[in-house]
């Protein structure tokens, strides 16, 4: 990122510095390991199956947690209740990538946080393909498109389809 | 100094590769301690949380555990040492006056990640760490044989130590299973496999899975808090010189220099009379009794000369110390803890008799470059 | 209870994109020496305890300041390593400050220190591995790698603050042109900073709007650039800063809250930052700041702030966060100059962030600069007459937040 | 409760670094070129320091960077010494086949030791005190691995 922007960024007053030996070093973090539990997803994923979902609740302070939490941080404790949450959600924020394809062309590539109803968080995730980024907007209503045949994984949900918005304030909101 | 008041501890269980998430642990270790001091999530001013890029694997390995640390609006920070290092910034929160209770974690899972080259990455990148023949391993060598030979002391005197701390190991629930072991010899220490001659693989601290947690508050809701609040009397950290060549490597001068600013403080003259206890952060076997020395508990080379068993002339590592479990930046924080536990009476078949005064240290670099001290005290 | 400290002295190294020409420790050097050249009567021998920190894994190197102890001059000294990211130069000055006021016997004397030299690391691999671990999960709960790369791009810094500059844009209803508004100001203050990284004196607001787009709605030109360089500050007791310099600077007011993580959770789970550019977090720590420096009207009491501000829609967010200005009203302080080198409460007058960041050394700037400026010493010193200022830091996922509030006048109160 | 299910997931990327080595090491390693080494004196104490630094970590004082480069010799005095099993690398560390002696040496006109491996020697051999030489590599590029070792000096 950084290296892209300095050349591509305009011209400023340089000064060069004697160019000294090099050390290398590596940092491999293909030796790494991450573990997470991931007992508290199960519930989530089983569901996802039969296309409906759940999240989870903390009930020192209420917040719903989609996708659900190992813990509430607010109040130190683990979520333990579960509740449905419908497949309707907003756009929460959004962001346009620009990645280059296989044919190095450069796409737009909407990055959209999904705020599903009835949850207190939001997700990263992907709109339909063929929504043209240049319409997205804030609090824009969407809802989950589902693949045929769900495997209960995070990819279930293909991506999200336009809703028709009947707001009055649309103009405004736009 | 005002007082200030360890009011809550915690531990995971050490493991050599623990079924926990790496969230999980954290969550067990600060959730417990809260529920020991009988506290809520609110109660917390500030979180400082001792973990290591290298050891996590990610940059900011702080950034995602605010809120399974208790960080959540909390005045957050991190120390990048040991767990015992953390421990001095909380103190340094609370003795100004601004934060009521704090709270220090820290801790990592050496099974996810190569803790040797995690370590390599602490050598000088632009002398010694392309060839990489300074390294954690070798270094524990060299301080061996420096200290062996300045004082003409045998290999056995060193693995005495490693014996006695795997048996005290082995009555402590919470150290690593690997190294408990009750019927240890000096001959099984010895011809263990050569880590770096002279020391042995079981002479070394064997890096395992662990968060250790620990609440610290000033006196006035310290003793709100519990009925047996232990003050922390005397501190002091020192950092020596890097390069191996340049050191003395048969003491430890910025341990020396720790104990110090740490009995000065608290106005220790004499340790040997003075001290009831001690938990040393020893990488090996050897550390353990070039702290001995440097703590002021014995003469320079006479460190095998005492007897540092539970019911010994000055108990060390009654828990078994690092040897029994050494989770990089919560060893520290254990040792503490385990002191804590003494003054307390809450050692279980560790306890050593009547404990008023304990020291307790944590250390970070090659060869415990950089060492800190703390003198806990408890109540009179 | 805790003592009265002040800031005595600041220094820089020269900032750039490449120091080949040092290495770390010497480029740390570079700052301590700069640092104690304006305090005469301070040696190196003098200084009590150190306090440093970088960002290890955009250098390759895990606790440098072991292998650097003796260029740093901290042989057989008490030193303690801060880092948390981003604001790990707030955290190390503010580390310095609690080492000061904690009153521990034989401490009075501190210096602190943050650096970074970039160009030695693989930024983009730094950044992408602060997410890199709670992304890997998703993989295991069935997200494709060619999507967790596509996520993994939005991960990092500039991926969080363009989700952050879409919700205030919307919210201020403003246009880019706003944004290109304050890169040239910061870019031109930068021409009169000598340490400065990008200094561009004759910047437009055309230039900035004439380059591509990193991630809508930030283009290549808004975005901060890659700088090696270090920082050092000199913290002592109220009674030995008198001895020290002219015109000590009291720290008054210190925070460093931690929020939740934006745009993703820890574990792979959602945000509960619904709106990224809300910063609770900024909002408790000015309130916990201000409250312990005794600033009940910020906007009047406060002349001068150093805002930690990568990309233009931050600075913007932050002074109003931080009790500047009121909600939305920051991009007309801008076009009308309130903030300007002459203005009536200057922002920035260093550059900022978006002309210079080496990372873990600028948030320490941000205070450093601020300090100066009380001081008179700073390299592009204010006109007006500076009482009062603040430098802030944010980091992480936008999610450590740190300030500290500083005067003239030992205002701190302890109850 | 159902049983606890941990998932384990290996890290995919690798950075790479070049550190600068500044202008003091530098120095340092174009001695290299030519099979030599220098190290830098403090002018108060008089400590020679190899590899050099920039200030005496005694005295707490400066050393310039022009002047008090002093010739050491590349023989000089093992003081300490290991026999380790281990190769360390960035990567891990690895169970080496045959036992390696590292040596720390003390080069005479120094004070200070430097470690690097000692070249065939018997283990019964390797005592404290001995004399030991630097054997170089045959085509020195200016960087730490010009050295390969020690040799009986």
């Amino acid at each position: 990122m950084s290296k892209q922007t300095q050349r591509k960024s305009m011209d400023y007053v340089k000064k060069e510095y004697k160019r000294t030996r090099t050390m290398p070093a590596n940092w491999y973090l293909s030796s790494y390991e991450y573990k997470f539990n991931i007992t508290h997803m199960q519930p989530f994923l089983k569901k996802l199956k039969e296309k409906k979902l759940v999240a989870n609740k903390c009930s020192g302070c209420n917040r719903v947690f989609f996708p659900p939490r190992l813990v509430c941080g607010k109040c130190l404790v683990k979520p333990d209740r579960w509740v449905d949450i419908r497949d309707t959600a907003r756009v929460a924020t959004y962001a346009i990538a620009y990645l280059k394809d296989e044919n190095s062309e450069v796409q737009e590539k909407p990055m959209v946080l999904v705020h599903h109803d009835g949850a207190d968080t939001s997700s990263i995730a992907e709109l339909a393909p063929g929504v043209d980024v240049k319409d997205t907007y804030i609090s824009m209503p969407i809802k989950a498109h589902w693949k045929d045949n769900p495997e209960g994984g995070l990819m279930d949900i293909e991506y999200y389809d336009l809703m028709d918005d009947d707001a009055e304030d649309l103009n405004e909101s736009k | 100094m005002d007082k200030v008041g360890i009011v809550g501890y915690n531990q995971v269980k050490c493991y050599s590769d623990a079924n926990y998430g790496r969230y999980e642990m954290i969550f067990e270790a600060v959730r417990g301690a809260i529920d020991n001091a009988g506290l809520k999530k609110k109660d917390i001013t500030t979180v400082i949380s001792a973990t290591n890029d290298y050891y996590d694997g990610r940059t900011i390995s702080n950034c995602f555990t605010v809120e399974v640390g208790g960080g959540y609006m909390a005045d957050e920070s991190k120390v990048e040492m040991d767990g015992a290092h953390a421990m001095l910034y909380g103190l340094m929160r609370i003795l100004s006056g601004n934060h009521k209770l704090a709270v220090i974690w820290g801790g990592s899972m050496p099974s996810c990640y190569p803790y040797h080259s995690a370590r390599l990455y602490e050598t000088d990148p632009t002398w010694e760490r392309p060839n990489a023949y300074v390294n954690d391993i070798t270094s524990s060598g060299f301080q061996m044989r420096a200290y062996m030979e300045k004082y003409g002391l045998s290999k056995e005197d060193i693995a005495k130590v490693a014996v006695k701390n795997k048996k005290n190991a082995a009555k402590n629930p919470l150290a690593l299973e690997e190294s408990q072991n009750p019927n240890i010899s000096i001959s099984d220490v010895l011809e263990a496999e050569i880590y770096a001659d002279p020391v042995t693989e079981l002479m070394v601290a064997p890096p395992c899975d662990s968060v250790a947690a620990v609440l610290l508050a000033p006196e006035r809701q310290a003793v709100k808090i519990t009925d047996k609040p232990v003050w922390i009397t005397g501190v002091g950290w020192n950092q020596e010189t890097y390069y191996l060549g340049e050191r003395d490597l048969s003491q430890s001068t910025s341990m020396e220099h720790a104990a110090k600013a740490a009995y000065d403080m608290a106005g220790i003259s004499n340790p040997r009379n003075d001290l009831d206890v001690a938990e040393l952060f020893e990488v090996c076997a050897h550390e353990e009794l070039i702290f001995t020395e440097a703590l002021g508990l014995v003469e320079k080379g006479k460190g095998p000369q005492l007897n540092t068993e539970i019911n010994g002339d000055f108990p060390i590592n009654p828990s078994g110390g690092a040897l029994g479990g050494n989770p990089p930046c919560a060893t520290g924080l254990i040792r503490i803890i385990e002191a804590v536990k003494q003054i307390r009476g809450e050692a279980g078949q560790y306890q050593v008799g009547d404990v008023k005064r304990a020291v307790a240290s944590g250390q970070i670099g090659m060869c415990a470059q950089n060492n800190i001290l703390y003198v806990l005290e408890g109540e009179n | 209870m805790g003592r009265q400290v002040a800031i005595v002295s600041a220094g820089y190294s020269e900032h750039a994109s490449k120091r080949s020409d040092v290495s770390m420790p010497e480029l740390v050097n570079e700052a301590i020496e700069d640092c104690l050249a304006k305090v005469p009567s301070v040696e190196l021998k003098d200084i009590d305890a150190f306090v440093n920190g970088n960002m290890p894994a955009f250098e390759g190197s895990n606790i440098p300041e072991l292998w650097m102890t003796d260029w740093m001059g901290a042989r057989n000294k008490p030193l303690m390593r801060v880092t948390t990211g981003g604001t790990t130069g707030g955290s190390v000055a503010i580390s310095g400050y609690y080492t000061v006021t904690a009153g521990i016997p034989g401490i009075d004397t501190v210096l602190a220190i943050a650096f970074e030299q970039q160009s030695q690391g693989d930024t983009s691999v730094g950044l992408a591995s602060v997410a890199y671990g709670e992304i890997s999960i998703l993989n295991s709960l069935g997200i494709s790698y060619d999507q967790l790369n596509r996520l993994l791009s939005a991960g990092a810094a500039i991926g969080v603050a363009a989700y952050q500059a879409t919700t205030y844009m919307s919210k201020a209803n403003i246009t880019e042109e706003d944004l290109a508004r304050v890169v040239v100001q910061n870019r031109r203050n930068a021409a009169k900073t000598w340490w400065a990284h990008l200094k561009m004196p004759d910047l437009t607001i055309a230039d900035v709007l004439d380059t591509p787009y990193v991630q809508y709605p930030l283009r290549y030109g808004m975005v901060c650039p890659a700088s090696d360089g270090a920082v050092a500050m000199l913290f002592t007791t109220e009674e030995k800063a008198k001895d020290m310099c002219d015109i000590p600077v009291y720290v008054n007011g210190v925070a460093s809250v931690a929020n939740e993580t934006a745009v993703l959770g820890y574990d792979g789970s959602g945000s509960a930052q619904l709106d990224p550019s809300e910063q609770l977090g900024a909002m408790k720590s000015a309130d916990l700041a201000y409250s312990q420096a005794g600033i009940s009207f910020p906007r009047k009491e406060i002349d001068y702030a150093e805002v930690y501000a990568p990309f233009p829609n931050q600075e913007l967010m932050w002074v109003e966060k931080l009790g500047l200005f009121e909600e939305t009203t920051a991009p007309e302080m801008y076009e009308t100059g309130v903030t300007a080198h002459k203005g009536e409460l200057p922002v920035n007058c260093s550059g900022g962030v978006n002309s210079t960041n080496a990372i873990a050394a600028s948030a320490m700037e941000r205070p450093s600069e601020a300090a100066l400026q009380i001081m008179g010493k700073a390299s592009n010193q204010v006109p007006k007459t500076v009482h009062t200022s603040i430098g802030s830091g944010w980091g992480g996922s936008l999610n450590l937040i740190t300030l500290m509030a500083m005067s003239d006048e030992p205002k701190r109160k302890w109850k | 409760m159902s049983e606890k299910i941990i998932e384990k997931n290996k890290g995919l990327v690798k950075a790479d670094f070049g550190f600068w080595v500044g202008l003091y090491m530098d120095k340092f390693y174009d001695t290299f070129e030519q099979k030599k080494i220098i190290g830098n004196k403090c002018q108060e104490c008089g400590a020679v320091f190899v590899p050099p630094r920039n200030i005496c970590g005694i005295c707490n004082i400066k050393l310039p960077l022009d002047q008090n480069w002093i010739d050491v010799s590349d023989e000089g005095i093992l003081i300490n010494y290991t026999r380790t099993a281990y190769k360390v690398t960035d990567r891990r560390a690895r169970k080496a086949k045959k036992l390696n002696d590292i040596g720390m040496v003390q080069l005479e006109g120094s004070d200070t030791a430097i470690v690097y491996p000692l070249i065939d020697f018997k283990e019964d051999d390797l005592k404290t005190g001995m004399k030991v030489k630097v054997k170089w590599k045959d085509n020195p590029t200016g960087g730490p691995s010009d050295i390969e070792g020690f040799i009986k000096g």
